[in-house]
């Protein structure tokens, strides 16, 4: 069960207050795209055994979607923060860094 | 003979006595009995049936980890399986039935499987009942059936209610002995949010059985001065009869609370499902006592030498007059000391150990007791019951030294940390040679959100077994604890707690130590299962090497006790068998909970009208009234129809039809979502949220649009109606309202986070009716208050005013092909505005409609519904709907998704009308046949039904289908097979069957 | 091979069964195999043993990190059934049930199917109109199936209570020849029946990378040593991701944590597997007379296998309303594995990048019906480079929209 | 007016709590910049009730301003008066973006009242209502059991609880099985 911290409205909020919206930072691709480039969009992910990027909204609470870095092997939290983001925030991959140094990352 | 003793029972009043009943026999015991004290204090030992051998039971501990005495208890909508006789605290009238055997306990026939059990080792049921095929469905596996499970299944709904229970602390501490207590008492000194649950009735757990002295006090006294210190804290919670169920990711536990178990015919609920969210976990569960191994060990009459002790010291009750003392260990000493000083015989003390035993051993040869060292048990006689043991020594293969007569047997093979909450969530484990034990490896802590570990093992749950280090080892926790939580904990003195010398263990996994197979044929390591030495050893044997494999070739630990007694003899015996190492064969996973749970308290207060909510529209009280059947809408109520006296729901359905067709019907349409979208940049986003270009409403107007997902599949539609320059209100499909309003946030809030545009779902703010049928117009009129005219409120209008003095907007908008207006009002108006309508309409012959009739009515329109001809896999191309999809607009939701080849592939299934040669219905969900089979051997097909009614106003069956290239097939005819093995026969026609120019909707 | 039957047991006995042999032999692993399987897990397995049984290829490595069978295989609820809607679907569950029912007999080893007969109910109309679309396709398709009343699931299911106040039963999808299996027997027989064909079944050895030249692939190194191969088939499940970038490519997979429990044993209730797609549970009775509980998959990614436990309450509350008389029965035992999900939830048997290596993934919560099956096609796919069962389940689909989606007709749960 | 009709009729219910259906009140959805000073004003005009920070629920009697998001908040205000601070609220806020709607008939309010209103609300909500972390002057959006609710505290024993009026029935009921006599759980003391 996770908790996680939502930064629009300050509430550690439980997980069923929560809705999984999947990979964050996906860049949309619309008309005019490849088609290798709109399958990568809609369905190739990375799926790491590792830290992810994702999405989450406090659909039970302030309503707001925001993202998370979390562990997909131990489920820890690295932090959250804003969704208005095109790339996770350079405090979130120094925490990673510093707290899994082995941790390979290429960042958007 | 096991009896009550004439004096002591530290936890029952014996001026209480209740009377209680199993298999129809009526007992008395005492306030503060368990059913096992109870039934061993009337010397009723046999106590149930093993699983698989149908074995003859007697109780073998007196605690959770219990796996024979289980009963069925209560009866009627109150009857519960499979409790266990340890944990069932005696009360008035309790009603218990034994289990698993047929006629009764004493005869059971299931019985005479035990005199097979040599053709049936462990796995034997994968290597035969392999021929005739047929039989094992219809005759081995029924009979493998009926001889399984344990007891019988409840017959009536559960009379009970249950509920759960959310909180929020610094630190869950699990386990209510001496350990937890001065954990919390530290903690709780701290200032931190404490809870401390015990799942027993008692707090102090063993330690005033061992005697225990803390402080100089007997350690009944100082748990009482620790209780009401506690009590006097108010950031310590106490819970006794909860038990810490499981641990779960970041810091959430379970703990699972009986709250009326022990009352009969109490009010309130009978369980609590506490949800816990704790900074920290501290598990302060004690250890569990190992049996020993050693041929008939599973003979009623051979117990937990602790469980022994329990109900001596705790009970009054002696489960016999001459009790032998097995062990390998200093703490059956204690046994054998708490008989001897209640007066029951202690024939002798067996120790595996050649050098005997401590401190305790000289108490126990100073009070007289004969011990004999460095023996082993070699086999026990009696049939039901221990009537006398052969003794051998340990280290030989069993050649018989001595016979000793005795009735009871109490073991110890030593005991094991409770390590379960530990392991739950991926703590890991060391082994210590020493202690002989798997202990908590305090590197290697289950880790939580932040990273760290977020629990904290204390006590005999971290392995230590002496009073003083337990609470030494509960000191230090607390603090750890307390400091990880970012608080201090000042210092305090160590408790003193006496302590006497003792001898260290021996590892005994077999006795005696080469116990020729013969013997392990009969020793039992799972008792419930049957799972002896030497199916552990075959499993081994024949490659089942992983412990994961053992365990599931043998089922060894998978009984009701989830291998709480058996775990650790068997796979040291797994280790011995493959001569490894116990920790490189290491154990197996522990899943929650601790000991089950009622699954009624995992469903909590979500029982019938609770079971999930039901959403009423504001009108839903007038439909009740009116006798409408209701049809569920995703969580939503809506009428299906509104049968009249007499009336068959079909005959309701065609009159409802009829009527909007040649009066005016109403409809409650209040379910249809209704969102708000503002801002200046409004136009801009409907345009990416719609295919349809909306931008370009005027204000006044509306239009139906469509909503595709990325992927480019139809999702919802619905008439979008613009109020002014800056703002749209877009109507959805009844189940879409939640999942477009969250829809169209995600893409505001995460990919156009820029554009100035808010949106709110207004839902549930009005009641919307509509008013249908070529009366419409007459009934508003007769209602008055606007002018509803066709030159004031064309087709596709809007407009805001009053109705019979009530404020509301009305679209003229129609989804049965009738002169139609829907009405929005606020819901609090509802009720008035439809009563109005009904009056009014009433010389026309008004009358309410249902969601069936409006289905009928749109499809003998050829209008789509979301749902039925879409499921998807549909693009709005497919519906004929191009005309809704922009061409002069750049890019939308679903755009580049319909680019890609399947989805543009011209040959794809269309919409089309299919009429019946036959004039009868075709049946839903039909496929149309084409030639051929495709590679698998599958009837080609080349359409499907996705609609079909009997129009009662063509008086034929009209259908909507998806069909090859279906529009450029007009007149042809298909087939389409039905399930009842008849061809339907129909051809392809335009969908729309009814008025197809539209006249009779814009008058 | 030691045959197995009432009559070895017996002989055995007489020597206390200290004479059964290995079920299956743990040898050393060689420098090279014509073909290597990573995975023993169900399917993997499968894909081994159809590769001998049906083609003749023999010399193969079978390569698990952990212990065979340790997967999802011994951890889904056995449920057996192919009333798919979509043709491909139907194709492969339709014949893995089928090769499900001689398979005791095929491998000498008994896997105890049980065709005990699956009811999907359903609970709403449209669940009702999915379903009778679904028999429809599936009486063209060569699966039996029919739409039953309500009454009809009273009568193969007396425990179940038709008034739900939210959801009555308004009737059920009856599979009369589907069921369940023993899960861990799958695994282990075919494990016996290959080690028995002379394959190396090699456990506790982790694939470390995968080696190619010019887009062929030559073999893969492992913590147990280099080993070389003409033909590789990834077979992982939950690993796959990881194999698929250790051979070049990325795939349309997404891995969350699915859930069951058990509940104690009891005295046989219920003969029949029942699914109740509409309020997310379904449940059967174990041979042991445990009822087997499964429900919906979290939403997040998760290798953990550990789920969130209001999932495991949602599917409680959803049967205590379906079957009230469980309400009083206890938990035994909750457990969560990882499946795979894909962008349509259908799995993936499909060539890859490498023109000698195929991979087998995807399968979601679905995985367990199809294992017979699955190593049918992923055998004949391997062995001759295409076939008709595996046709539709590429990896380019999602490329081109050609999705496999079977959540169309609400059978969504498995 | 006699023919408005609330969602629960009025209904109560007596258990170691009281629950009952709260006096009709005048809801507005609004949302803007809440930074803004003109924003700020007209919510305290319209409701008398001081502007809220983050989280929080200023009330003047029955009137006032409850934070709902970063772009949010919700006025509670005389039934009657709705109409007149839809357009003051309009006037005040013409030349910024924001959005105003009426949501009175769209929520239920109900009342718990009594010792252990903690208890019956942590039966329902996973929000931690503990008296150190949840009191008076604060509002909490979570969920009740399955469906979305928000709750506030007037007193140290009375909590208003917000929800959709569909589900009005549903949340009433809930709260009443939790208020039950024989389900006091004597945590919160």
């Amino acid at each position: 069960m996770l908790i996680l911290h939502c930064p629009c409205c300050g509430i550690d909020a439980d997980e069923t207050e929560l809705t999984p919206g999947g990979t964050a930072h996906l860049k949309r691709e619309g008309p005019g795209s490849s088609d290798e480039a709109f399958e990568r969009y809609l369905f190739l992910r990375e799926n790491p055994r590792g830290v992810h990027f994702e999405r989450w909204r406090h659909a039970h609470g302030c309503g707001k979607w925001f993202h998370a870095a979390r562990c997909t092997m131990t489920l820890e939290v690295f932090g959250t923060y804003s969704a208005q983001t095109h790339a996770p925030p350079r405090e979130i991959l120094d925490r990673i860094a510093e707290r899994r140094p082995q941790e390979r990352r290429e960042v958007a | 003979m096991s009896r009550r003793l004439s004096q002591g029972g530290r936890l029952i009043d014996r001026s209480r006595t209740f009377h209680f009943t199993v298999d129809g026999r009526r007992y008395g015991g005492f306030a503060g009995d368990t059913l096992a004290s109870a039934l061993l204090a009337s010397n009723r030992t046999l106590m149930g049936r093993s699983f698989k051998y149908h074995r003859p039971r007697g109780v073998v501990s007196s605690g959770a980890e219990e796996p024979n005495a289980l009963f069925g208890l209560g009866t009627g909508d109150r009857f519960e399986p499979n409790q266990r006789a340890t944990m069932t605290e005696l009360y008035p009238d309790l009603t218990a039935l034994s289990q698993n055997r047929w006629p009764n306990l004493e005869q059971d026939l299931g019985g005479l499987i035990s005199r097979a059990a040599r053709v049936l080792p462990a796995g034997f049921y994968y290597k035969t009942f392999l021929r005739p095929r047929v039989f094992w469905k219809h005759v081995y596996e029924p009979v493998i059936r009926a001889l399984a499970g344990l007891g019988h299944a409840p017959a009536e709904k559960d009379a009970d209610r249950y509920e759960h229970f959310n909180v929020t602390v610094d630190v869950l501490i699990v386990g209510g002995g001496v350990a937890g207590l001065q954990a919390a008492r530290r903690a709780g000194a701290a200032g931190l949010r404490v809870l401390l649950v015990e799942q027993t009735a008692q707090w102090g757990g063993r330690a005033p059985v061992d005697g225990a002295v803390i402080e100089g006090k007997p350690a009944d006294a100082w748990i009482t001065g620790v209780l009401s210190e506690l009590q006097s804290m108010p950031n310590v919670h106490m819970r006794p009869r909860t038990m810490g169920a499981g641990v779960y990711d970041h810091g959430y536990a379970l703990v699972y609370e009986r709250v009326t178990d022990h009352v009969s015919g109490a009010q309130g609920p009978r369980h609590r499902l506490w949800r816990v969210r704790a900074g920290r976990i501290l598990t302060t569960t004690g250890a569990l006592e190992r049996p020993l191994s050693f041929a008939g060990n599973d003979l009623p009459g051979v117990m937990l030498a602790g469980a022994v002790r329990d109900y001596v010291v705790n009970h009054a009750v002696t489960p016999g007059e001459r009790v032998l003392v097995v062990t390998n260990n200093d703490d059956a000493y204690r046994t054998a000391l708490a008989l001897s000083e209640a007066g029951v015989t202690v024939p002798a003390i067996v120790d595996a150990r050649p050098g005997g035993g401590g401190a305790l051993a000289e108490a126990a040869r100073s009070a007289g007791l004969r011990v004999l060292t460095g023996t082993a048990i070699a086999g026990l006689s009696g049939k039901r019951h221990v009537t006398g043991a052969a003794l051998c020594l340990q280290d030989g293969t069993g050649e018989v030294t001595e016979q000793i007569a005795c009735d009871t047997v109490a073991m110890s093979g030593g005991w094991s940390p409770v390590v379960h909450l530990w392991s739950h969530c991926g703590g890991k484990l060391t082994w210590d040679v020493d202690e002989v034990m798997f202990r908590p490896d305090p590197n290697r802590p289950p880790t939580g959100a932040d990273g760290r570990g977020f629990v904290e093992a204390a006590g005999a749950a971290n392995g230590y077994l002496a009073t003083a280090d337990i609470l030494g080892d509960a000191d230090r926790a607390a603090r750890a604890v307390t400091e990880a939580l970012g608080r201090s904990l000042d210092d305090a003195p160590a408790l003193q707690a006496e302590r006497e010398e003792t001898a260290p263990i021996r590892a005994v996994w077999t006795m005696p130590e080469k116990a020729p197979v013969k013997l392990r044929e009969k020793m039992w390591l799972d008792y419930q299962n049957d799972v002896k030495v030497s199916d552990v050893a075959l499993a081994a044997q024949e490659g089942f090497e992983s412990v994961e494999h053992a365990k599931r070739y043998t089922t060894l630990g998978m009984a009701t006790d989830q291998g709480k007694l058996s775990n650790i003899n068997g796979l040291a015996i797994l280790a011995d068998t493959l001569g490894a190492e116990i920790p490189a064969v290491g154990t197996t996973t522990f899943r929650p909970p601790y000991t089950p749970i009622s699954i009624g308290s995992v469903a909590g207060e979500a029982r019938g009208d609770l079971f999930q909510p039901i959403r009423r529209t504001p009108l839903h009280h007038l439909h009740e009234a009116a006798g409408a059947v209701f049809e569920p809408v995703g969580h939503w109520r809506r009428p299906y129809v509104f049968p009249r006296d007499g009336e068959t729901v079909a005959q309701a359905v065609e009159r409802e039809i009829l009527t909007v067709r040649h009066k005016v019907g109403l409809l409650d349409a209040s379910t249809l979502g209704k969102i708000i979208v503002k801002g200046p940049d409004a136009g801009r986003f409907v345009d990416m949220i719609y295919t349809n270009k909306m931008s370009t409403l005027k204000v006044g107007r509306c239009r139906y649009g469509l909503m595709c997902s990325e992927n480019g599949f139809l999702m919802d539609d619905g008439v979008v109606a613009r109020l002014d320059e800056q703002t749209f209100l877009c109507h959805t499909t009844s189940g879409g309202a939640d999942h477009i309003h969250a829809h169209m946030e995600d893409w505001l809030q995460t990919e156009w986070w820029d554009w100035q545009v808010y949106v709110a779902n207004v839902t549930e703010q009005y009641a919307q009716i509509a008013v249908a049928g070529p009366k419409a117009r007459e009934v508003l009129e007769t209602v008055g208050g606007m002018d509803v005219s066709k030159d004031a409120m064309a087709f596709m209008d809007w407009a805001d005013g009053a109705l019979a003095g009530i404020p509301v907007r009305v679209f003229r908008i129609s989804f049965s092909g009738e002169l139609s207006y829907e009405i929005a009002v606020p819901a609090s108006r509802g009720e008035a505005l439809w009563q109005a309508l009904r009056s009014a309409g009433e010389t026309h012959g008004i009358a309410p409609y249902g969601t069936e009739a409006l289905h009928v009515l749109r499809a003998e329109k050829g209008l789509i519904m979301i749902g039925d001809e879409t499921d998807g896999t549909v693009v709005p191309q497919d519906l004929g709907l191009d005309w809704a999809i922009s061409k002069k607009k750049d890019d939308f939701i679903g755009m580049r998704g319909q680019q890609r080849r399947e989805l543009s592939r011209p040959d794809r299934w269309k919409l089309v009308g299919l009429e019946t040669l036959s004039g009868g219905v075709l049946p839903d969900g039909a496929y149309a046949v084409e030639e051929g089979r495709n590679a698998n051997g599958q009837r080609n097909v080349q359409g499907r039904v996705t609609s079909t009614y009997r129009s009662p106003t063509l008086g034929r069956g009209i259908a909507m289908g998806l069909v090859r290239n279906g529009p450029d097939r007009m007149g042809e005819v298909l087939d389409f097979p039905g399930t009842d093995g008849v061809v339907h026969r129909a051809r392809i026609v335009s969908p729309a069957f009814y008025d197809p120019e539209g006249e009779r909707q814009n008058v | 091979m030691q045959r197995y039957s009432a009559f070895a047991i017996a002989r055995e006995a007489l020597r206390h069964h200290t004479g059964w042999q290995r079920a299956w032999r743990s040898p050393e692993p060689k420098r090279r195999y014509d073909t290597i399987i990573i995975g023993a897990g169900g399917h993997g397995l499968a894909t081994a043993y159809w590769l001998g049984k049906l083609y003749g290829i023999r010399d193969v490595a079978v390569i698990e990190k952990g212990w065979l069978g340790g997967g999802n295989t011994g951890r889904n609820t056995t449920i057996i059934r192919s009333n798919y809607l979509q043709d491909p679907s139907a194709a492969i569950y339709e014949k893995s049930r089928s090769l499900y029912e001689t398979m005791s007999q095929d491998i000498n080893y008994n896997v105890m199917f049980s065709p005990r007969g699956v009811l999907m109910l359903a609970q709403t109309e449209a669940e009702a109109r999915g379903y009778r679309r679904t028999a429809h396709a599936n009486a063209l398709q060569g699966v039996e199936t029919q739409f039953v009343s309500s009454w009809r699931v009273k009568q193969l299911c007396p425990i179940i209570s038709l008034e739900g106040p939210r959801y009555p039963v308004l009737g059920a999808l009856w599979q009369p020849r589907a069921g369940t299996a023993r899960h861990d027997a799958v695994a282990w027989g075919y494990a016996r029946a290959c080690s028995d064909m002379g394959m190396d079944i090699i456990q506790k050895c982790e694939v470390t990378g995968i080696r190619s030249e010019g887009g062929q692939v030559t073999g893969v190194s492992t913590t147990r040593g280099e080993i070389e191969c003409d033909r590789l088939g990834i077979v992982v499940a939950g690993h796959s991701g990881a194999l698929a970038d250790m051979a070049g490519f990325r795939l349309p997979i997404e891995s969350v944590a699915l859930q069951a429990l058990v509940s104690e044993p009891i005295k046989p209730a219920m003969d029949v597997v029942v699914m109740a797609n509409t309020v997310h549970g379904y449940m059967s009775q174990s041979d042991k007379g445990e009822m087997v509980i499964g429900g919906g998959a979290d939403g997040y990614n998760n290798y953990t296998q550990r789920g969130s436990f209001h999932h495991i309450e949602e599917t409680v509350r959803a049967l205590v309303e379906t079957f009230p008389m469980i309400s009083r029965l206890k938990m035994l035992r909750q457990w969560g594995g990882i499946v795979d999900m894909t962008g349509d939830r259908s799995p993936i048997i499909s060539k890859t990048p490498l023109g000698n290596c195929f991979i087998n993934c995807g399968w979601g919560t679905g995985g367990f019906k199809a294992v017979p099956g699955s190593g049918w096609a992923m055998a004949e796919l391997m062995a001759k480079g295409q076939s008709p069962l595996a046709e539709a389940f590429t990896l380019d689909r999602f490329r081109e929209g050609r999705f496999i989606d079977e959540s169309v007709a609400a059978g969504v749960a498995h | 007016m006699s023919d408005v009709a609330t969602p629960l009729a009025d209904a109560s219910f007596d258990g170691f709590v009281s629950v009952s259906e709260a006096p009709r009140t005048g809801m507005i959805s609004l949302r803007g910049d809440l930074s803004d000073t003109a924003l700020r004003e007209v919510c305290g005009a319209v409701t008398g009730a001081a502007f809220p920070a983050s989280r929080g629920a200023s009330l003047d009697g029955s009137h006032g301003v409850l934070w709902m998001a970063p772009d949010e908040v919700l006025l509670l205000v005389a039934p009657g008066s709705v109409p007149d601070s839809l357009d003051r609220i309009g006037t005040a806020l013409s030349d910024r973006h924001h959005l105003a709607v009426d949501v009175t008939d769209a929520r239920a309010l109900i009342s718990v009242d009594g010792l252990g209103v903690r208890d019956v609300l942590a039966k329902l909500t996973p929000a931690d209502v503990s008296p150190g972390n949840f009191g008076p002057g604060e509002l909490r959006r979570t969920r009740f059991a399955q469906v979305a609710a928000a709750f506030w505290m007037p007193t140290e024993d009375s909590a208003r609880v917000i929800c959709f009026r569909s589900v009005a029935t549903y949340v009433f009921d809930l709260l009443c099985h939790a208020a039950a006599p024989g389900g006091e759980v004597g945590y919160y003391r």
